[in-house]
């Protein structure tokens, strides 16, 4: 398996939260993941991105930059960034029920990004902007539970 | 989406995708049908749903919150099992009975 | 209609011909375009970005940058730009069964494209690159024939 | 992918997206059975072909060439319409008959 990567940027525009979700599903594809793999590697991925449309750009339109990389051992490594508002304190945002999104956000994001991936990692400078990296092993079907 | 109201139980019917692009729309058609109908009984239909992120989480949050000024109850049912995944690691359990789709 | 915007950079990979056209594909989507539609768009996408496979880098892997816009009036504008070889003579590339690709190509990328889209435009610099860009319509389902 | 021999008819089930980086793998096993069966006549099936770009005209005429050798035909037969448009702008029913899906 060679390795293989993209990068693709989209304005923060709630409508391209299902093309990013089906973009890197599409690049995943490559490994030959499960159906469930693949649902959650959407879900974290629709996660992200709608952070970036909501809470790092809260009024205006950015960019959102997400790159997918296959490295070696059948891992994706995903990045969502954006150049928005940023995390004062990040360890308390990725506390579950956390929010500051208000009443129908639920405030679990980060606990379903990290409930589904095998890695996350947040990077974030106010005022500077926010990097989620999220990392998967695409089990070989035969070995899958 | 679809919203069927017998007696005092409303059913809505979801489908397609569940994100917080679409979640707006869904939550302003099933808050009319509440506040209009009054239910004792809220059912979520989740058969033709086809992805959902934690803006379903919010949506169903959201719905309990106003279904308790009434004191009225919700379920949801048929849930594909990688959405009664969310739902259980959100606890939403604790607030209303969740059913397997069969 | 608001008007949206994508780009992506891919590695000249032939197993990316697949994902850029289904990014492409899924990014158009938004228009609500007819299967046929979305089929000729795969299509030409396809055809532009293989071109970047074989003829842009031959003997090596480079960057092929793609990009999509909606436009005014449902209209999208694709372009596919490489840094590549560059062609000579566009002109005479872009008749039928032209090809420098030996005997397993048709020379008929070009007109596939040309067929598919509503205008096609190919701007070249030998040792420096092509970009080609497509422009497509997608009309409303119910005027549709 | 499925190669059928009966007699001096090899029947090719194709199946998938013919793009280049597909087409490679198609030519090859096309290949070997046409040179180990020797045909009087090649079917194409393009039932299950879910795309085809002009790689997969290449695949054709590359075949429709190899075929001539021993003066063999050449049929494409249950073309999808997108696919069956294609062969007509390459002109490929000068070489095979073509046959649309029903
Ligand atoms: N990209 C981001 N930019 C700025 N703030 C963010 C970003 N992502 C998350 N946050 C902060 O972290 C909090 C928790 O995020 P999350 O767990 O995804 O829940 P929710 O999106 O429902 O609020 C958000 O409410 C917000 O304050
Ligand atoms: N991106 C490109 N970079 C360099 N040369 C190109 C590029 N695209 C097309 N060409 C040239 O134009 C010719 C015709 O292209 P096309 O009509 O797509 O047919 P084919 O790909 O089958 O050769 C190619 O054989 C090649 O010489």
């Amino acid at each position: 398996m060679q390795t293989n990567k993209f990068s693709l940027t989209i304005p923060s525009k709630s409508s391209n939260e299902s093309f990013a979700r089906v973009t890197v599903a599409a690049f995943v594809t490559q490994l030959d993941p499960t159906v469930e793999e693949i649902s959650d590697i959407k879900t974290s991925v629709s996660e992200a991105v709608t952070n970036c449309n909501i809470h790092a750009y809260p009024d205006s339109i950015g960019k959102v930059y997400i790159s997918g990389e296959i490295l070696e051992d059948k891992t994706v490594r995903i990045k969502i960034r954006d150049r928005g508002r940023g995390i004062e304190d990040v360890k308390k945002a990725m506390e579950p029920l956390y929010t500051t999104g208000g009443e129908e956000r639920a405030g679990l994001g980060f606990a379903v990004m990290e409930s589904m991936m095998d890695k996350i990692k947040v990077t974030s400078k106010p005022g500077k902007g926010t990097t989620i990296t999220l990392i998967k092993k695409i089990n070989d079907k035969e070995n899958a539970k | 989406m679809n919203i069927k109201t017998t007696g005092e139980v409303i059913t809505v019917y979801l489908s397609g995708e569940i994100d917080h692009h679409l979640a707006k729309g869904m939550r302003e058609e099933i808050d009319k049908a509440i506040e209009y109908g009054m239910p004792s009984l809220l059912i979520l239909d989740f058969s033709d749903v086809t992805f959902m992120d934690s803006s379903g989480i919010g949506l169903v949050m959201g719905r309990y919150r106003l279904l308790q000024k009434t004191g009225a109850t919700l379920n949801l049912v048929n849930l594909p099992e990688n959405i009664f995944k969310i739902m259980k690691l959100a606890g939403i359990e604790r607030l209303a009975s969740l059913e397997k789709r069969s």
